[in-house]
């Protein structure tokens, strides 16, 4: 359903992402890893059309995604959730406006400006947030919760949009592993319940191994592994991050269990 | 006693620039005759000239009859008027015209009742202390504001009376013309023919509504305080300015006219009494 | 501190240090030359170019004053009821300043969005807004009003429009300086869920801009009463006119002067009072205000 | 998920449909509002009958006078004598015996050629105008009327006849006659006389041509009839715009020297005297209260017209501006600089000097410089109440009402000036602030 | 030399200094030591005129200080230099301005109001400058400073004042500990070699125990210690900080040394 084909994009004489291609065939959850500057989030905002693509194709669903313009590319945009690191929510508005900002795409604009949401709307909003076990922060001012909430708020958002895809740029990285536990149950639970293609760029191995399905590896700009979490061996890790061979696989985990157990192992030779 | 500098203060009517280069000829003369720098002001309406002589930074001036008035009323011993200029038929007088827009259907005072009425600047004789009472005593009643006209304006002087009235602004307005010459050429002179010549109104569109009695030419003042001397060169001066250099004259005076002639504070009584009745 | 270790190092500090103040010295000497000789010969020049001089006037300065006190002092029992005649020019007034903020503030923030990088609807553009805003801003209000005065004929509306079309071009600059700072995370967020522009600007950067945006129209109108008045000066209607009036026909008059001028007065010190309360409620509240919401 | 959170969403739901109400209560209440109070000032301002009477056709004359003037070619009726001067003034007259090479002139007949092959001709008793896809106009002014004869059917509505006076206005120019004149407008484009006036040998050649001339030793003569032209007066305009910027100048700087001591006496920390203190602040709101409107009025009646008493209205003015300012400036000081200086056993001046001046400058120059900025515009204003610099010059040719050509011209100056005293502060204010100077 | 006799200041009912005496007969190096709000920045203070005593006495050198006035007060005040927490420089000036500063009660203030000091004068600075060892920052401006080096700076234009007491309030207490101790050195080295009387306010129990003659301990407001280093029990010490018994030394230590142990300390037990 969702096709990349030799996807470039370049920053100046940088190549930010060199000729990626990625086949989906149906909803999957995919983890894209990748060090700081392997090119993720940059492939995922052009997923998205918040950057326009050098040259290459996506197709979804046989509709070419990278041509569009205007009100199509926004269309396609409400289609393709996306979530990031900084969750990117309006503070000062209440956490119920945020999440129907989902909407604004198939709403009129007066309408929205006015804060004419339907009924129905809102309360599919409220709905959302009950799901992700937020709902009684409805009515405060996203600026006024925790980071973990404020990320929910952020993947309610996404799912008011009820969209084909949901893109995640690095959800948990602002996060402490409490609550990025949290956000990626989350995510997982809306790719198995409602059968959604959930990509999520993760900085840590473990949480991709974890949580995903598909597991693809960048490295400045390429695409250099795509296979189960199972085929990701340690070799293949140190090559995705180019470590050398002091690299360790916890240094890079934000996992509640991974802690206790690096903090443990550094304890202990002192 | 000496004086250090002499400074000249012209009245609006004209573009500040216009005004400074038709004067410029006058400056310099005087500089000749008095052997002291002289300075050209040019304020941007009546009380910018009067307040200078009142406040003794203006030594000369050539005042409207109202500004006079005004200047003396406020202090006596400020200005003497000393010259006026006269007419080429050797009269001194102007008159106050109202006027109104021919496609308006007003043919005269009578069609301006519960209209707009339009006023120059409060110190123009003809733009406004003139009309003010001559008017009332013939329509009878005030010229408050929906006592005989619906609305008394000022419009801030007499271009933009004229303005406002063709614009249809205004439904009528003063301004002042010597009288002579034709109604379709805005007469020989004054702010109607300024406008005509200057393309701005065609007077087959106006009529006129109204025409004040004779108003005596506003005087050229000196300061009293300046020496005898210096007002006696002045004087002197002025007054033969015309076979002196005739198109100095012209700019000076604003227009063809016979020349400067003496005249005294007693012509402006009336004036001074007229004003006095406004207070 | 020993003897070797204290001679080497200073003679070249040393030098350096007094190659540095010399120099500072020579600058800002020649700085403060500059602008003592501009602030004397323009003083000078200005003197002799005036009608009166500065000293000559300077013990005239309480004449006019003392002419316009003393009449109204005479008739002061008329002093009222002039304020309440007047009063109706002032709402004009203040009715002109109003309308001008407003259109200002909504054209100013149109073009302090399109004109600032992140937020611009046309990035390529925005050097063509930005000098949009220059013009209009460097256009002083009184030449448009004269303009319209010509083609519309006089009262409110040419001043309210001059001062309108100034009041945008200021205020988009200071409004294009709060867009600056204002986060482009949630205006990124809008655009991921496909919001148009008008939606990103007015749902992602308004909540983030509006009060540095009231307080800087709050100054703005302040400073639109003052321009209204003046503009009233030249032939734009409001309490400017009939001061002009009153004060042009002079004594007689000086009543109504007197009471104008205590009416703008008081207009402007409460506004002004008004908006710096406001103004300090916006930028110092704005804390106990979030706590409260 | 779970049952308890299922089991408040309804009343959630209600809660936030309230919040929505109120949301969209106070989204249209705002609007309404202000569309309310514009509905309002849309009456006060008296707009319909605005509308009604405002003239598109001053609008149009305006904006082709900005870019055009008309020679005139006057004929006086009585004498027969016929003139050409630019714009109809004194100044702008072709000298005896010269004309325009669009007009010929043999004995009692002159044909003046208009654009679009229309054709003016004065004769010794009559006038034609040949109107190419109308006719011929006759008309034969004298002390009977103006006698005019039009083609036959229905009178145009751009012809404008009365028995004393007929009145053509054509796209090609305009043709008046009443019986004492008659008189023809034809409209060029360009600002006319903008470089030489008719008088100056220069007038008439081609860039080219002058700079070889000048080349040849004339460079004076030519830079001399440039400026002192005397259509344009680009000195008087030069001085003008000189006197607004030093009228601004001299205002703020002023302003500044004067409010900075006083500022110490209304600052808290400064004057613990609350009376004192007190004193001083309403005097800074008189000084600006009272605007620079009202201080230019009582100040001319002192000290006359001129630009001495337009920098004296805004050294007022912004001494409580800058009053206000700096002693708000003043009170955010760092007290640790100045007990530092204190700690040292230096003089009070010196505390002053050292403690205050350093951590203040920076902060007080960029406010002086934000306010000569905005105050060279200001200048204009007041010198067109005061009577000096290019604020009168433009409100005066504006009011006379003529000569657009010119209040473009001023326009653009005036636009120019603000624009490079806008970019000069704002360089000197990036120059002075980080640099090294700041400190002394 | 400098007797201080039931000197108090009270803050409306609040005492900040009760009735303290202290006799120096000798130049020293005295360290006072005391808890957050005993009292020790306003009896530096007092000592220094920068406040007005309540009541009671200051005698230097048989001169009454408590009394003088006007320019005898700004005259003790040059002979009786004050180091602060903060140094109270002027940041946006250079540092040898600065420096020299130390000199306007000496110099008239019209000469020095143009910056216009005696060449002597700038050389005597950068000669104390490079005793400190920061001559070669001579022409930054002070805010271009690191911490030390601006506390360095601001004991240089005490030295500058050539005073016969330097006063420093918590001279170290905004350093990291290595410029601590650079500052700490330099003090003492001036008065070993000056010979001049230092009075400094420390925090911390073990710069006061290596770098003083004497010490003396404040207590709300009361001089509750006054002794040699030696003298200055755990007891006594947990008597002047009002600490219970897990009042641990090091705990408000800046020390290197201190540091160093503090952190093999805690590492241990893990
Ligand atoms: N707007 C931009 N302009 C110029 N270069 C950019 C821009 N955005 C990204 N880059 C560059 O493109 C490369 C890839 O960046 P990208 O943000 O996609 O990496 P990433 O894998 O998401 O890294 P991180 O983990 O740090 O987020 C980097 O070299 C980056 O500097
Ligand atoms: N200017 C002042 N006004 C009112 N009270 C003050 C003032 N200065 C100090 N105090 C009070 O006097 C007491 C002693 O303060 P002081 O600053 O001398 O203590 P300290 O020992 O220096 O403490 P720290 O270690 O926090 O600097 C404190 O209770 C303080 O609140
Ligand atoms: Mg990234
Ligand atoms: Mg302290």
């Amino acid at each position: 359903m969702l096709r990349i084909a030799q996807l470039t994009k370049k920053f100046g004489r940088n190549t930010a992402v060199d000729a990626a291609s990625i086949q989906v065939e149906k909803p999957a959850m995919i983890g894209i890893i990748g060090r700081s500057g392997a090119g993720k989030s940059t492939l995922l905002r052009m997923l998205n059309r918040l950057e326009d693509a050098t040259s290459g194709s996506i197709t979804f669903e046989d509709r070419e995604i990278t041509g569009l313009g205007g009100a199509e590319k926004r269309a396609w945009q409400a289609d393709c959730a996306m979530i990031f690191q900084q969750f990117n929510l309006v503070p000062r508005m209440d956490v119920v406006s945020n999440v129907l900002h989902g909407t604004l795409n198939r709403r009129s604009t007066v309408s929205t400006l006015f804060n004419l949401y339907p009924n129905e709307d809102i309360h599919r909003a409220i709905d959302i947030l009950d799901r992700l076990g937020i709902a009684e922060h409805a009515p405060k001012r996203a600026e006024a919760l925790s980071g973990g909430q404020q990320q929910r708020v952020a993947i309610a958002r996404a799912l008011m949009q009820d969209p084909k895809i949901i893109l995640a740029d690095e959800p948990i990285a602002s996060l402490d592993p409490m609550n990025a536990q949290v956000v990626m149950e989350a995510l997982r639970r809306i790719h198995e319940e409602d059968g959604r293609m959930v990509i999520a760029n993760l900085h840590t191995l473990d949480t991709a191994r974890r949580y995903c399905d598909r597991v693809i590896g960048m490295r400045a700009g390429r695409i250099v592994f795509d296979g189960t979490p199972e085929q990701l061996t340690t070799d293949m890790a140190r090559e995705i991050y180019g470590a050398d061979a002091s690299f360790s696989e916890e240094a890079t985990s934000t996992e509640i269990g991974a802690l206790d157990r690096s903090a443990k192992a550094a304890a202990v030779p002192a | 006693q000496e004086i250090t500098e002499f400074r000249i203060g012209v009245l609006g009517g004209e573009n500040a620039q216009d005004r400074v280069q038709s004067n410029q000829c006058l400056v310099d003369y005087t500089e000749e005759a008095l052997g002291v720098p002289v300075k050209l002001f040019t304020p941007a309406d009546y009380d910018g000239v009067i307040q200078g002589l009142l406040g003794g930074t203006i030594d000369m001036a050539w005042l409207g009859a109202s500004g006079y008035a005004k200047t003396y009323l406020e202090d006596p011993e400020a200005v003497e008027p000393v010259l006026v200029k006269t007419n080429l038929d050797g009269s001194y007088g102007y008159y106050s015209i109202g006027f109104a827009r021919k496609d308006a259907g007003i043919a005269s005072l009578e069609d301006m009742q519960g209209k707009k009425f339009g006023f120059g600047d409060p110190n123009s004789t003809s733009g406004y202390l003139i009309p003010s009472i001559e008017i009332p005593e013939l329509t009878g009643a005030t010229m408050e504001n929906g006592d005989y006209f619906g609305e008394v304006v000022f419009t801030g002087g007499h271009e933009q009376t004229i303005v406002a009235v063709n614009n249809g602004d205004v439904d009528g307005g003063v301004t002042w013309a010597d009288g002579m010459g034709n109604w379709e050429d805005g007469f020989n002179s004054g702010a109607l023919r300024k406008a005509v010549d200057a393309g701005l109104v065609d007077m087959n569109d106006l009529v006129e509504i109204w025409r004040s009695k004779p108003i005596p030419e506003g005087p050229v003042v000196l300061r009293k305080v300046l020496p005898e001397d210096v007002k006696a060169t002045m004087i002197e001066l002025m007054a033969g300015l015309k076979e002196k250099d005739e198109d100095c004259f012209y700019g000076v005076a604003a227009g063809e006219a016979l020349g400067f002639k003496p005249i005294a504070h007693d012509a402006y009584l009336s004036i001074i009494a007229a004003r006095k009745s406004k207070m | 501190m020993s003897d070797s270790a204290k001679a080497q190092p200073s003679v070249n500090v040393r030098a350096e240090y007094f190659a540095q103040m010399k120099r500072k010295r020579l600058y800002s000497g020649i700085l403060l030359a500059i602008f003592v000789a501009l602030m004397a010969s323009g003083f000078m020049l200005a003197d002799s170019r005036n009608a009166g001089g500065f000293w000559e006037g300077l013990h005239r300065v309480f004449d006019f004053p003392k002419s316009v006190l003393s009449e109204a002092w005479e008739k002061r029992a008329e002093l009222p009821g002039h304020i309440v005649e007047f009063f109706p020019a002032l709402i004009e007034t203040i009715n002109i300043a109003a309308v001008s903020t407003l259109f200002g503030a909504l054209g100013g923030t149109i073009l302090s969005m399109l004109a600032t990088r992140g937020l611009a609807r046309w990035p390529r553009l925005i050097p063509v807004f930005r000098r949009i805003m220059d013009v209009m801003r460097a256009v002083p209000e009184i030449v448009i009003a004269l303009v319209l005065i010509f083609v519309l004929g006089g009262g409110p509306v040419p001043a309210m429009i001059a001062i309108a079309f100034h009041t945008v071009g200021a205020l988009g600059k200071l409004f294009s300086e709060v867009n600056e700072n204002a986060s482009l995370k949630p205006v990124e967020g809008l655009a991921s869920v496909g919001a148009n522009w008008t939606q990103r600007m007015v749902l992602g950067v308004m909540p983030q801009v509006a009060p540095n945006y009231l307080s800087y129209a709050l100054i703005r109108f302040e400073i639109n009463i003052r321009a209204s008045a003046i503009l009233g000066f030249v032939g734009a209607g409001g309490i400017g006119y009939e001061l002009k009036n009153a004060i042009s026909w002079g004594q007689g008059r000086y009543d109504s002067a007197a009471a104008i001028f205590i009416l703008l007065f008081l207009t402007i010190v409460a506004v002004d009072q008004c908006s710096s309360y406001f103004r300090d409620l916006l930028t110092h509240g704005r804390k106990k205000g979030e706590m409260l919401a | 998920m779970t049952m308890t959170a299922e089991a408040h969403a309804p009343s959630l739901k209600s809660q936030a449909e309230q919040i929505f109400r109120r949301k969209r209560l106070l989204a249209f209440a705002l609007p309404a509002l202000v569309l309310v109070y514009l509905a309002y000032a849309f009456f006060a301002f008296n707009v319909p009958a605005l509308l009604g009477s405002a003239s598109l056709e001053n609008g149009q004359k305006l904006v082709r006078d900005t870019y055009s003037y008309k020679t005139h070619v006057t004929r006086d009726n009585r004498s027969g004598e016929v003139a050409f001067s630019i714009e109809g003034e004194r100044k702008g007259r072709y000298p005896e015996g010269t004309h325009p090479d669009w007009v010929s002139v043999a004995g009692e007949t002159t044909v003046i050629t208009l654009p679009k092959g229309h054709e003016v001709r004065y004769f010794a008793d009559h006038v034609e105008y040949d109107l190419p896809g109308y006719g011929l106009i006759t008309a034969a002014p004298g002390s009977g009327g103006v006698n005019a004869t039009f083609p036959a059917g229905e009178m145009p509505e751009w012809i404008n006849a009365s028995k004393n006076r007929v009145a053509i206005t054509t796209e090609a120019g305009r043709l008046t006659i009443t019986r004492n004149r008659t008189e023809v407008f034809r409209y060029s484009t360009g600002w006319e006389l903008f470089f030489f006036t008719l008088d100056s040998p220069y007038h008439g050649l081609s860039l080219g041509q002058i700079v070889s001339r000048a080349a040849g030793g004339e460079a004076g003569a030519i830079w001399h009839d440039f400026w002192y032209n005397s259509m344009w007066r680009h000195v008087d305009v030069a001085w003008a715009l000189f006197e607004t910027v030093q009228m601004a100048f001299l205002g703020t700087f002023g302003a500044a020297i004067l409010a900075l001591p006083l500022a110490f006496l209304a600052a808290r920390n400064f004057t613990p005297l609350l009376l004192v203190r007190q004193a001083f602040r309403r005097l800074f709101d008189l000084f600006r209260g009272v605007d620079a409107l009202i201080w230019t009025i009582i100040l001319a009646r002192a000290f006359g017209p001129g630009p001495m008493t337009g920098a004296l209205a805004i050294l007022l003015t912004d001494t409580g501006s800058f009053g206000k300012l700096f002693s708000e400036s003043l009170e955010n000081v760092d007290e640790k600089q100045i007990e530092g200086i204190r700690s040292t056993g230096a003089k009070p001046v010196q505390r002053y000097r050292f403690g205050v001046i350093p951590q203040v400058t920076p902060v007080l120059l960029s406010q002086v410089l934000y306010f000569f900025e905005s105050n060279t515009r200001s200048a204009t204003v007041i010198g067109a109440i005061t009577g000096g610099g290019i604020g009168l010059m433009l409100t005066q040719a504006m009011i006379t009402q003529k000569d657009w050509e010119e209040v473009s011209y001023y326009i653009v100056l005036v636009i120019l000036m603000v624009f490079a005293m806008d970019s000069f502060s704002g360089w000197l204010r990036r120059r002075l602030i980080k640099g090294d100077e700041g400190g002394h």
